[in-house]
């Protein structure tokens, strides 16, 4: 029983990540074109999107790892989400919150990226190939400084599980964004290049790559890797929520704050152009990496 | 007894006045009688050796003159064991060189046999003699016949090199004379027993004095530092036997005799200092002027010096421990270094400048013969399970015993830089490509012999080293035990 | 006769006999050659007891053989890989030159590394190293390219290695009067404090060598390069294990009783740390995928240490596990090398391309490996990563913990350029009729990535002997129950639980790919890599649809002032500098024989006139 | 008398080193084979000299026991520096033949007798 418990808590999980994550995405593509001087597509276009794509048929394929390129990348975000507490005191299916800690989320974020250049790889398509190159490179960028992050705050809680650092901050009555700021900031910083929106977007690159590692992809493959990046983005702001903010007791607490986080790297992207690979790996070892040395030895000094 | 130690000196000089004459009868006297010579030589050697086991060191007298006077010779198990390992390689000598020298005329095969073995007959002497200036002769048989025989090959520059040895040996022979000298005169003996009783009434300088003459004389055959410019000269053109018959017995002989002085004779401390350093400076300087040869037989000449100098290094330090290394490493050397030479005169058998280059892609065309050099390469290098491991072992055991550390990571630096240049030859071998002008020669089927027991001692002692172990130990204990070298001798009196 | 002298009398003679039965018959001798790695190993798992000692003497000195629970555990990795590599080997071997010669050397080397799990004492130790060190030399140099500079600097500098460890031992011998390892271990906490530290550093330098720890690594992306990939499974894959194995127990037995052993564990981990990174970058910028591999190797061996180092239990257990893993995954990966090369020819990531479908299960075996050693979830590379950021984090070693998941990040990028390079990307005409590599080579390949996946389910298997070792060699018992569930703690009790995680991984796998492959699979075809969507327009024929030049080229750009020189470059420079002087100095020996008369004369007056000093009374 | 054996020993014991010194000399400084040896046999020369002299006793006579010298031992010279010279000087013309055989052999190869220009082995 307790297996079909976790998979009706995960089918419903991913729903709401499914519907806050598109929600989210159409609501980006509004502020940027309002910024823009755009009208701009309305908040739910993605979902018309989504749609469209789902009830396509694809003709062609290229082969096994094409089909499980966009497997892996569902993948990662799926299992990725499990392992989130959604709302604090088991406010929500518990999942697998128990089960990992951050270092295997770490590691299974990055899966997915590796599972779709895979599949990309094998469509032959020179442009899919350059893409994950520049995806891969600049994956090696903002690890440093995400990791000194989660490291510091190990370091500081004692602890290397979501839900223990959720208990500490409930304990302490203060959010993590204030207990270990330097944390934060190199977390944040690193978390631009995680969304990839500009100045960080070389990697899908629309306007010479078309998409970069999507680009073979249309109907259900794109749909499934649209819908996983939805879901991708629900989990990074869920984590931000639950490490820096003391997470969420209700959905609406929820929204607000992965909201609120979400407008930081759509809003420092929209007034930023777009770095080459080379300086986004060098912008991310630069000032986010001084904040996560700092974030570190705040945290030895604290503790 | 079996026989009389000096059958060792008389039978050899005996065969040698009587070859040419039994050549006049059967050309082929020439070959044989020297091997049959060297074969007796060993056998009596080996019994030599059970008997004193059991009834204690042989002290010939000669002549009926008691040992002041008269001539002594004395097989202890020291100098037993070294005369067995040199008789035993100069057979080997032999039987390499019976067919090699097929193509060569009478006349000059008549004076190669008849001076190979009064050469290992003079090493014999200088091994067993109790006296010194019984030594300087032995030395001088040594010497010309090493003169004789290096200049064996008329077209190559091998006058040149048998030059510069001669040159070397008489200021050696010069300078051992005075040193023998010195000695007469303060001591007025020149028994090495009484000498060694009396040295303490020695006045110091002259004790000083006459130990420098004589180890600078006999470091020229010894090949030591800063005299031994001969030796790589003699050993690129030398024929490829005697170059090992060089290093295996002549210099084993040199380095016996300097042994013999520095130990039993003087009771000066800083004589194993001095044979430490020296040895240490011959080793470094032999092995990186090795390093970049373009020749193969420099190669293994300078190598050869390389392996002396370690061997004063373990005499050097004194103890038994010391002594017992040492001697390990003459005995391994010699076996090792003849089987590289005469591999390696077969891998660069058809050309006379021998390069190194020419032994490029041997390994396919002469695949034993590059397989028993490697198998020298590798024990000579010092690699387990081969029987320089144990040699290297024991001195590096020593050295580390005596507590002179900086000594042990010394000799374990240079020995990088031989494995790079045995190595480098190894590699050309095998995996280079054959040169055009080269043409591999087979070796003879004696040649072959002679190789395939000196590998099969290379192994067979690797992996059981107690064969010999035990006899070196007794031989170290001999060396280190004067007192009772001295009473053996004068109680004969 | 003890099994233990059987094992590797066997090993000697199969080694013998196999490279003469060459002479009858070449399936005679491959018969003979699986034979004499596959008896042994039985003979090995059956046979031999643990802790029994066999002493005998040998030119006066005591040798002893016996098995550790320890040196178990490493011989199962050495054994496992022995004999899937020797099944590699006959496929792979098949056809080509020097056959007796490799197998020859290769039945030595994995006799020399028995050898070395069961020495007991010193001598017998160091007698196998070497044996291994020289019998892997010759496999280096077979193919017989760049002999003079792979392999001599292989071997240069395991001699280094070795004559390190051998002055530790002639050390030892000074202050014990014996060889035994167990009375060295007995008698060391009361030794001078000069040889308490001087010989355990000499010990880790020598293993270091084999480990391939910067900055004596050098040797290693050559040798591993131009060894036969058959080979190198084993040479990367275990023999550099050995280096990890000396490490252990130095850092166990010895370290521990010293005040100053915590600042060389930290130096040794920072060195493996350092190792991991260049290693890392480096191999990223190969385009020889077995270059790649040997850097990568490095790379990985450099985490190993860094576990052992640190020495907590929960990283010695770490270090074990991804020394066990990295033996099993690329010792797969070698051996795809392997397969490809056999088929094409070529080991280029410029030129062979689009494998995929020529070679499905070596694609997978690749695969499977690949994820592995990146160290995701749920396969084994996962479980030792883990554990080694969660020690590190444990004892404080936090920009370790940086520096260790920086290169294990980059290595994503090289993990990723091997599958590229070879599989995927567009299919070329010049490989449009390569096949799958014969079973031979298969079967073993895919055996061990299924040890992957094995282990990522199941790590108690291999952490139980792991855990048993380190007891016997008296390490302290804290984890003792550790490899009783399959749970992942640390001491903060925070955890990863395996099972549920992989069933959720393979649950959402399936469901995707049901969702994207099963209802698609009728009314979709397979279209060739040359039919793909350029931005709307038609590649023409001439077009270069493949990318392979400068993969990394942004990449490598970003992190370019750190890969200028390699550490190479100054042992090159160093070692020319030194022939310089060497053939300088041999200028001594001028030629003239008068000079060398003079030398004489001259170094005669010089001991005359120091007399006094020279030889002091 | 007396005097004149200490002026006689002096002068021999002069003449002994300067013969060595001379043989050194030459031996060391000329460039020419042929002098080369010769210098080789004065310094030979001296020594022989030299060792004959050590053994002398001043006033002694011949070593040899004949009617009438029965009881003379004391006055006797020192036998065994003579028979050790003797066999010497034996060696000494041994070497020189050689030497001079090996200096003909060079000159043919190398037509030329001087000792700096024979260096093709070196290094």
């Amino acid at each position: 029983m307790e297996i079909l418990q976790y998979i009706f808590g995960g089918i419903i999980t991913f729903l709401l990540a499914f519907v806050v994550g598109m929600t989210f995405g159409g609501t980006r593509r509004k502020i940027i074109a309002r910024i823009q001087n755009r009208y701009g597509p309305p908040i739910y276009q993605n979902f018309i999107d989504a749609f469209k794509l789902f009830s396509k048929t694809s003709a062609v394929h290229h082969g096994a790892m094409h089909y499980m390129g966009p497997a892996f990348l569902m993948v990662s975000s799926v299992v990725s989400l499990m392992f989130i507490p959604i709302l604090r005191d088991g406010g929500w299916f518990p999942n697998l919150n128990f089960h990992g800690d951050l270092i295997f989320l770490l590691y299974m974020m990055v899966f997915g990226s590796l599972g779709m250049a895979l599949g990309a790889g094998q469509t032959g398509n020179p442009n899919s190939a350059i893409g994950v190159t520049r995806g891969l490179a600049q994956m090696v960028g903002y690890e440093i400084p995400w990791i000194m992050a989660l490291v510091a705050m190990m370091i500081q809680f004692h602890t290397t599980s979501i839900t223990g650092l959720m208990d500490v901050q409930l304990q302490s009555g203060t959010w993590n964004l204030f207990a270990s700021p330097f944390a934060f900031v190199a977390a944040i910083l690193a978390s631009l290049g995680m969304f990839r929106y500009a100045p960080f977007n070389i990697v899908g690159a629309p306007a010479e790559l078309a998409s970069g590692p999507a680009s073979e992809n249309g109907g259900k493959y794109l749909f499934t890797m649209m819908s996983s990046h939805s879901v991708f983005a629900f989990v990074k702001l869920t984590l931000f929520a639950d490490l820096f903010l003391g997470g969420a007791g209700n959905l609406v607490e929820l929204l607000i704050k992965t909201f609120l986080l979400y407008m930081i790297p759509v809003l420092y992207g929209v007034v930023n152009p777009r770095y080459r690979t080379e300086q986004a790996v060098r912008w991310f070892w630069g000032w986010p990496t001084v904040f996560g040395i700092i974030a570190i030895a705040y945290a030895v000094w604290s503790t | 007894m079996v026989g009389s130690p000096v059958l060792f000196v008389a039978i050899p000089l005996l065969a040698a006045f009587l070859i040419p004459l039994m050549g006049m009868i059967w050309k082929e006297f020439v070959r044989i009688i020297p091997g049959l010579v060297l074969a007796y030589m060993l056998v009596l050697s080996v019994s030599l050796i059970i008997y004193i086991q059991s009834h204690g060191t042989i002290v010939e007298v000669i002549s009926g003159w008691g040992p002041p006077v008269g001539i002594n010779l004395v097989f202890s198990p020291f100098s037993g064991a070294l005369t067995t390992l040199m008789t035993f390689l100069g057979l080997l000598v032999w039987l390499y060189s019976h067919k090699f020298k097929r193509n060569v005329d009478y006349e000059p095969a008549k004076k190669y046999f008849i001076l190979l073995m009064l050469m290992v007959t003079g090493s014999v002497g200088m091994v067993l003699t109790g006296d010194l200036f019984n030594m300087f002769v032995f030395i001088e048989i040594v010497s010309i016949s090493g003169y004789g025989l290096t200049s064996f090959f008329v077209r190559r520059d091998s006058a040149e090199a048998a030059f510069k040895f001669l040159l070397m040996g008489a200021f050696a022979s010069s300078f051992l004379l005075i040193g023998i000298m010195i000695i007469y005169t303060q001591l007025g003996t020149l028994n090495m027993a009484e000498i060694a009783q009396r040295m303490p009434q020695m006045d110091y300088h002259m004790k000083v004095f006459s130990l420098i003459f004589i180890l600078v004389a006999i470091g020229v055959e010894a090949e030591t530092f800063p005299l031994n410019g001969w030796a790589p000269d003699v050993y690129t053109q030398a024929p490829g036997p005697i170059s090992a018959a060089m290093s295996g017995i002549v210099v084993k002989a040199a380095v016996y005799a300097n042994i013999r002085i520095i130990y039993t004779m003087y009771d000066l401390q800083g004589a194993y200092e001095y044979l430490l350093i020296i040895g240490l400076i011959t080793f470094i300087v032999a092995e990186t002027a090795a390093l970049k040869q373009e020749r193969l037989k420099r190669m293994l000449a300078y190598s050869s010096i390389g392996q002396m100098g370690l061997a004063m290094i373990a005499f050097g330090i004194g103890t038994k421990e010391g002594v017992y290394a040492a001697l390990f490493l003459m005995f391994s050397h010699a076996i090792i270094k003849s089987l590289l030479f005469f591999s390696g005169s077969y891998l660069v058998y058809n050309k006379t400048s021998k390069y190194i280059k020419h032994v490029n892609g041997m390994g396919k065309y002469l695949p034993i013969t590059a397989f028993l050099f490697t198998l020298g390469a590798f024990a000579i290098i010092g690699l387990p399970p081969f029987m320089g491991f144990w040699s290297k072992l024991a001195l590096l055991s020593a050295a580390a015993d005596s507590n002179l550390v900086i000594l042990v990571a010394v000799i374990l630096v240079v020995s990088i830089v031989e494995a790079v240049y045995y190595l480098r030859v190894v590699n050309r071998i095998f995996f280079f490509k054959k040169r055009a002008n080269t043409k591999p020669e087979k070796p003879t089927i004696n040649a072959m012999i002679a190789m395939l027991s000196l590998a099969a001692i290379v192994l067979v002692i690797g992996f059981y080293p107690d064969l010999v172990t035990g006899l070196i130990e007794r031989a170290a204990d001999d060396l280190m035990d004067k007192g009772r070298y001295i009473g053996e001798i004068l109680s004969k009196n | 006769m003890n099994v233990i002298f059987l094992i590797l009398i066997l090993f000697l003679v199969g080694a013998i006999v196999t490279a003469f039965a060459g002479k009858w018959s070449s399936l005679l001798q491959d018969g003979l050659f699986i034979l004499a790695v596959t008896i042994p190993a039985v003979l090995f798992f059956t046979q031999v007891e643990m802790n029994q000692l066999v002493g005998w003497t040998r030119g006066g000195i005591h040798l002893e053989l016996g098995l550790t629970p320890f040196s178990y555990f490493f011989a199962i990795l050495v054994l496992l890989l022995g004999v899937a590599s020797a099944i590699y080997s006959v496929g792979f071997m098949h056809g080509k030159a020097r056959k007796s010669y490799y197998y020859f050397n290769y039945l030595l080397t994995i006799m020399a590394m028995l050898g070395i799990l069961f020495s007991r004492d010193f001598i017998s130790f160091f007698v196998f190293w070497e044996i291994m060190t020289w019998a892997s030399y010759l496999m280096v140099v077979m193919n017989g390219t760049r002999t003079q500079e792979i392999g001599i600097k292989y071997f240069v500098f395991s001699a280094i290695g070795a004559y390190a460890m051998l002055m530790a031992i002639v050390l030892i011998h000074a202050q014990t009067g014996n060889f035994l390892i167990q009375d060295f271990i007995d008698t060391y906490p009361s030794l001078a404090h000069g040889r308490q530290i001087l010989i355990p550093i000499l010990l880790l330098v020598g293993f270091s060598v084999k480990a391939a720890v910067m900055p004596l690594h050098v040797w290693a992306p050559g040798s591993y390069a131009y060894s036969p990939m058959s080979f190198t499974s084993v040479f990367s894959g275990a023999l550099s294990k050995m280096g990890i194995y000396g490490m252990v127990i130095v850092f166990v037995t010895l370290l521990s009783h010293l005040p100053e052993g915590g600042l060389i564990r930290d130096i040794i981990a920072w060195m493996g740390a350092m190792t991991a990174v260049i290693a890392t970058l480096w191999a990223i910028a190969q385009d020889d995928a077995r270059k790649l591999l040997a850097y990568s190797s490095v790379g990985q061996l450099g985490y190993i240490v860094i576990a052992v180092a640190i020495g907590t239990p929960m990283a010695m257990l770490a270090g074990l596990f991804m020394a066990f893993m990295h033996g099993l995954f690329k010792g797969a990966l070698f051996m795809v090398v392997g397969a490809v090369e056999k088929q094409t020819g070529t080991t280029d990531f410029t030129k062979v391309t689009g494998l995929i479908r020529k070679m499905p299960w070596t694609f997978l075996t690749a695969l499977i490996s690949i994820i592995a050693l990146a160290g995701i979830p749920p396969l084994g590379g996962f479980i030792g990563k883990w554990m080694l950021y969660e020690s590190l984090i444990l004892s404080d070693h936090y920009l370790l913990v940086i520096v260790a998941f920086f290169s294990s990040t980059a290595a994503f990028l090289y993990a990723y350029k091997f599958l590229f390079g070879f599989f995927l990307g567009q299919e070329e005409e010049e490989w449009a009729d390569v096949k799958e590599a014969p079973i031979t080579m298969l079967i073993p390949m895919l055996a061990l990535a299924v040890g992957s996946i094995l282990l990522g389910a199941f790590p108690q298997l291999i952490l139980k002997p792991i855990n048993n070792g380190l007891i016997s060699l008296g390490f302290s018992d804290s984890y003792g129950k550790l490899w009783e569930t399959s749970t992942l703690f640390n001491e903060w009790g925070d955890k990863v639980v395996l099972q549920p995680i992989i069933y959720a991984i393979m649950g959402v796998f399936l469901t995707t790919l049901a969702f994207t492959y099963f209802r698609n699979r009728k009314r979709t075809r397979y279209v060739s890599t040359k039919d793909i969507s350029t931005s709307g327009e038609i590649p023409l024929a001439h077009e270069n649809l493949t990318f392979k030049e400068n993969f990394f080229q942004p990449f490598l750009r970003a992190v370019e002032p750190v890969m200028k020189k390699q550490i190479d470059w100054y042992y090159r420079e160093f070692g020319a500098g030194l022939e310089a002087i060497f053939n300088f100095t041999r200028r001594i020996y001028s030629g003239n024989g008068q000079t060398y008369a003079l030398y004489a004369v001259i170094f005669l007056i010089v001991l005359l006139l120091l007399n006094g000093n020279l030889f002091g009374q | 008398m007396e005097k004149y054996l200490d002026i006689l020993e002096i002068a021999i014991y002069g003449s002994a080193v300067a013969l060595i010194l001379i043989g050194l000399y030459g031996a060391l400084t000329k460039k020419s084979l042929i002098k080369i040896v010769l210098g080789l046999s004065i310094m030979d020369s001296g020594i022989h000299l030299m060792m004959i002299a050590l053994g002398y006793l001043k006033g002694g006579t011949a070593p040899i026991f004949s009617k009438g010298f029965e009881n003379s031992a004391d006055q006797m010279v020192d036998p065994i520096p003579q028979a050790l010279v003797l066999t010497a000087i034996v060696i000494g013309f041994g070497v020189t033949a050689v030497a001079l055989s090996l200096v003909i052999r060079l000159y043919r190869h190398h037509d030329t007798l001087r000792i700096d220009e024979i260096k093709n082995l070196k290094w």
